[in-house]
């Protein structure tokens, strides 16, 4: 039995369209003279996290899941802050 | 979205009989036949391992002599019967490797989760049976992989098993190159298999739980196993990530630890003990879950205070994401980070104590059966109480300055792996077999080996404590040489004999269980009278385990329940008047 | 024994996670990804902190343009990819089969472009050991133009980018698979769970892509 | 075998000891009654026929008193160790008018050396000794450690000094031994083949013989 369900899909094309621009965004600030490094380097990484999240949560549906997923696709994430953190600690005090 | 039905279709399950020889005993995707393979894989690093351990005992006992039947050994090894320093430093390292990667970790985790996960839950089998099988036949060539080490030019690994760089990342400071790398690949080889395994483990406890079978009704074997798996997952790619950044700092050059290049010998300390710790609960986890299903058992009552047992779970769990530090305490470690450490070093004890006290309080008032998997169980909780306590040293930073890197470290990982972990293995593999095999194991025999392995086992490991507070440092070829340990020797000495005794008492167990296999009593379902999903199906359980999925009414441990006359009410027990269990009210 | 009650259900399925178990097996696995590269970006960082002047300005030695380019076909294969599952759900068949291929086709030319950006680097001299001695990029050292030492840039570059690069291809290789059993008509509109896993493991390659992108070669 | 630590000759030996003590009176003191309950209820509560297990499914006050005591105890023993701990190893440890020391660890020796005449190192002035490290009586001393090769461990026991010796990095450790006489360093951390004898000794002078050894040292150099 083949049906066609008439699925509302996410807006797949425009996140797209977002990653790509965000992403040339991305190359016009790292390459920016004249700034201050650490404010590159806090934009660009504000841009990636904003393009991971576009991927984490329309590609891969995070928006649209049941909380427990969502729970499970964070649940690493302190882990890896807790170890780098740490680790730094070491160097910066 | 489209929602999608949980079970789409029925995996088409072959019946049994229908598969050949290979794909039913070698390439089987029964988890039942998984969990057994594993269980031979295992018990063969538990004898290499313990083999090892010998070697390295008669160098400490008896330093200068030649060991007997020694001469067998390769000039490379030991030139006319004693060992050279570089051979080892190997045992050292190879003793470690094999006993945690590939005895006591498969045992517990390969074996028991395979084996018990679906039987305890009801379900028919793994939620991935390929995937599975797999992960045993990827830990076969890491297996083979680590023991070749010992085949090839310059000897097998010799860094310790915790591989401290820049010693494992410049063959120039070991000459061991090949036998390093090989430490490296195997254990990426064989964390492809864990993390495969775990990812099993996690899907089927969440989501083929049969009906009934409600988070607070799993046994506290499936609440451990299911933390386990959880850190398994998360740690063993912390492992993998570093093994592989090692061995490009012997193959490609790379500079991640080699201070000459601006690498960081701190860093490989940082990502293996943060791995590292995680790993000691792996260890410890399920040997603890598996004891509270046996102490159960053997008492007749229910697991005392069951919830909190399963929160000390999950705090162990979590805790041991943040005690890594403790391990370099005096690894030049910014001092800050070490009070850190310490604090959350010493709260490990508090779920410690909370799972020590409950299994006391289930012993009390209840009708102890000294059964054999019992007695190992007993042994479980009093060894793990030492091993505990004498970790509490450790953990208080300024008296670790003393007894880090002593033998007192040695006494304690021994207390809680042999004196925890393989107790409880002990106990589990003789509570389970009936199960596995539908055959009984010699009771007497097993009587035997228990005593006598308990009293080795202490001759064995306890005086290392006071080798440890004499100042004996670990991972020394040759303790006479300094004058100050040579009054400590008589205890090496004895410390070695002891050990002998303990491994020719282990023989009791392999004949107990080969004979068994084959001639032993022929097992009843449920041969201890106990209240898991696992014993309502013959003993070996058919493929799919069930006819039909059981509904589960009861909590796990209804031992004499004042809901029904006999002293264990299983947990898929359909009573005549729906009765609420205590436990659930 | 007593479970086999037939009459009443009287107690219902447990909910588990709410999803099949294929997918949540990926998001399973997907945990201990994240792990994997939490060693090998976590181990960057610090090495970063530890010993700043072993880094090259971005450009320098990278070469961002073609990078750029390079993430600029992998958000596209993750569209595609993402397109793919959209028409299955809605039982487009055609459509299925073409974006699978559209996705391994371009997760191909990733690998490949990153294989000719890797020979490019290592001819002009850049290793995971550092310099190669006598090559263009030590001379430009040896004059000052670039860091004296690049050892653990080359180290931690070559090992982040390339094991990214083993996830693609494996990626591409279990794509090939499953496009195999779209064309033997496996998945339909209401089972193509293999369509949907893939594709998780895929766009997390991405972002694992978009992260270090941005860490490694413009940071 | 004994459960009691060598004599310790540096000014915190008694304060580690102490700690060390407490800690095996309370473990002591838990191991006996863990083990002792769990013999008596194995004797007690031994299967006899005609008797049932007491069904029980646990008890909240019991949770919460053996989830506060041993919370409280580690607590206290947290406070202590931690204070200890930042007296010995805390940003501003080492005593101000400690006399500096380098040690540099290789595979498989320890090479002492002292800043000289001048008190400072790297001035040309410095003399090297292998394998013993001479220290004065009463008197702070600061250890400068650092590595040629891969990570040792400098251990005094007679002191309660451990540290590991880091390629790469400079780490101080500081004591003060309170007792003349000659005391085994030893390496703790696996170095390699020859990590069994890579052993030296502590030489504890009193003040007057240290300080007639040290210039004799210094005249040799400045001679040369």
């Amino acid at each position: 039995m083949e049906q066609t369900p008439h699925v509302k899909h996410p807006p797949y094309v425009w996140v797209w369209v977002g990653l790509a621009v965000l992403t040339g965004l991305e190359l016009a600030v790292a390459f920016l003279q004249h700034w201050s490094k650490t404010a590159i380097i806090i934009i660009l990484v504000l841009l990636a996290v904003w393009k991971a999240l576009l991927v984490a949560l329309f590609y891969m549906h995070l928006r649209f899941e049941r909380n427990r997923i969502r729970l499970l696709a964070i649940a690493p994430l302190p882990l890896a802050v807790i170890l780098v953190v740490a680790v730094l600690t070491e160097y910066v005090f | 979205m489209a929602t999608m039905a949980a079970p789409l279709e029925p995996a088409s399950e072959p019946h049994a009989h229908e598969l050949s020889f290979v794909k039913r005993y070698i390439f089987s995707t029964d988890h039942k036949i998984i969990g057994i393979q594993f269980l031979l894989l295992s018990l063969v690093g538990l004898f290499v391992g313990g083999l090892l351990a010998m070697l390295m005992r008669w160098q400490l006992g008896f330093p200068t002599e030649p060991m007997p039947g020694g001469g067998i050994l390769p000039e490379t090894m030991a030139p006319g019967g004693i060992l050279l320093p570089e051979f080892y430093n190997s045992l050292v390292t190879m003793h470690g490797t094999f006993m945690v990667f590939f005895a006591i970790m498969p045992l517990l985790v390969g074996v028991f989760a395979n084996y018990l996960i679906p039987l305890k839950i009801g379900a028919p089998d793994m939620a991935f049976p390929r995937l599975n099988m797999a992960s045993f036949w990827i830990a076969v060539p890491a297996f083979v992989l680590m023991v070749s080490g010992f085949f090839v030019e310059g000897g097998n690994a010799g860094a310790g098993w915790t591989s401290y760089a820049p010693l494992s990342a410049n063959p120039e400071y070991t000459g061991v190159s090949a036998g390093q790398q090989l430490w490296c690949v195997s254990l990426v080889v064989l964390g492809l298999s864990s993390i495969l395994g775990a990812t099993n483990y996690i899907t089927t406890i969440v989501n083929m739980r049969a009906p009934g079978m409600q988070w607070f009704r799993m046994p506290l074997s499936i609440w451990s196993l299911f933390i386990t798996a959880i850190l398994t997952l998360l740690a063993i790619p912390i492992l993998s990530g570093a093994a592989i950044m090692l061995l490009f700092d012997q193959t490609l050059g790379t500079h991640f630890f080699l201070p000459p290049g601006g690498g960081q010998p701190l860093l490989w300390q940082h990502v293996f003990w943060f791995f590292g710790h995680p790993e000691v609960y792996i260890l410890i986890l399920p040997a603890m879950g598996m004891v509270s299903d046996i102490i159960a058992n053997g008492s007749r009552k229910p697991v005392f205070g069951y919830k909190s047992m399963v929160y000390a779970i999950i705090a162990i769990g979590f805790l041991g994401w943040i005690v890594w530090g403790h391990h370099m305490f005096q690894s030049g470690m910014n001092p800050l980070l070490g009070t850190t450490f310490m604090v959350s070093t010493l709260f490990i004890a508090v779920p410690s104590a909370i799972k020590t006290f409950n299994w006391l309080g289930t012993m009390w008032r209840g009708s102890v059966h000294f059964t054999v998997p019992m007695l190992h169980a007993c042994a479980f909780v009093a060894m793990f109480v030492i091993g505990g306590l004498s970790g509490v040293f450790m953990a208080s930073a300024p008296v670790d300055i003393y007894i880090h890197d002593t033998y007192f470290i040695v006494a304690h990982i021994h207390y809680v792996l042999f004196g925890g972990s393989l107790f409880a293995l002990f106990g589990a593999i003789t509570f389970w077999y009936p199960k596995m095999f539908g055959r009984m194991m010699s009771a007497r025999w097993g009587y035997a080996h228990f005593f006598l392995t308990f009293i080795f086992y202490n001759m064995t490991f306890f005086p290392m404590h006071g080798l440890g507070v004499g100042g004996h440092m670990r991972r020394i070829y040759d303790p006479t040489q300094y004058e100050f340990l040579q009054p400590l020797q008589p205890i090496n000495t004895f410390i070695t004999i002891s050990a002998f005794l303990l491994f020719a008492t282990q023989l009791i167990f392999a004949v107990n269980f080969i004979v068994s296999w084959f001639r032993g009593a022929k097992a009843s379902a449920n041969p201890w009278n106990d209240t898991g999903l696992e014993w309502t199906t013959p003993s070996p359980p058919p493929h799919g385990n069930w006819e039909e999925t059981p509904t589960v009414y009861h909590p796990p441990y209804e031992f004499s329940s004042p809901l029904v006359e006999e002293d264990s009410l299983m947990q898929s027990q359909r009573l005549e008047q729906p009765a609420v269990s205590q436990a659930e009210r | 024994m007593a479970h086999a009650a037939v009459m009443q259900p009287p107690v219902k399925a447990e909910t588990g996670a709410g999803v099949y178990n294929e997918k949540l097996g990926m998001w399973v696995f997907l945990g201990s990804e994240v792990m994997f590269f939490t060693a090998l970006i976590g181990s960057y960082l610090i090495l970063r902190v530890a010993q700043p002047g072993q880094w090259a300005q971005p450009g320098e030695i990278l070469n961002v343009p073609i990078t750029a380019v390079n993430t600029f076909f992998l958000i596209c294969s993750s569209v595609t990819m993402v397109k793919a599952f959209a028409s299955i759900q809605e039982g487009n068949q055609q459509g299925l089969k073409l974006y699978l291929i559209l996705t391994v086709i371009i997760g191909a030319t990733f690998v490949g472009i990153q294989i000719y950006e890797y020979s490019q680097l290592i001819h002009h001299g850049f290793l995971p050991s550092g310099y190669r001695e006598g090559s263009e990029l030590a001379e430009h050292a040896a004059a000052g133009e670039l860091p004296a030492a690049i050892g653990l840039y080359g180290s931690t570059f070559f090992t982040m980018t390339g094991f990214h690069g083993f996830h693609v291809t494996m990626g591409v290789i279990c794509m090939l698979f499953v496009t195999w059993k779209a064309f033997r008509g496996r998945y339909t509109a209401t089972d193509h769970r293999g369509v949907e896993v893939i594709g998780l493991y895929w766009h997390f390659v991405d972002l694992v892509w978009i992260i270090l992108f941005t860490i490694v070669y413009l940071i | 075998m004994s459960w009691l630590l060598p004599p310790g000759v540096s000014t915190f030996a008694g304060d580690i000891d102490r700690i060390y003590y407490l800690i095996l009176w309370i473990t002591g003191v838990a191991f006996f009654i863990v083990e002792a309950g769990l013999i008596w209820f194995l004797i007690k509560y031994r299967a006899r026929p005609g008797r049932k297990a007491h069904y029980t499914l646990g008890n909240n006050v019991a949770e919460v008193v053996w989830t506060a005591v041993p919370a409280v105890v580690v607590i206290m023993i947290g406070v202590l160790s931690g204070g200890l701990w930042n007296q010995l190893r805390g940003r501003d440890a080492i005593p101000d008018d400690a006399i500096p020391v380098e040690v540099r660890a290789r595979q498989f020796e320890w090479n002492v050396t002292y800043p000289g005449s001048d008190g400072e190192f790297d001035t040309g002035d410095e003399f090297t000794t292998r394998n013993r490290l001479r220290i004065p009586v009463n008197t702070p001393v600061v250890v400068y450690l650092e590595s040629e090769d891969v990570i040792h461990s400098f251990f005094v026991p007679a002191f309660r000094v451990k540290q590991d010796v880091v390629p790469g990095m400079r780490i101080a450790v500081w004591f003060e031994a309170t007792v003349a006489g000659d005391y085994p360093l030893e390496c703790a951390e696996l170095c390699g083949n020859g990590h069994t004898t890579m052993g030296g000794t502590v030489s504890v002078l009193p003040q007057e013989e240290y300080r007639r050894w040290l210039t004799e040292q210094n005249q040799t150099i400045a001679a040369r």
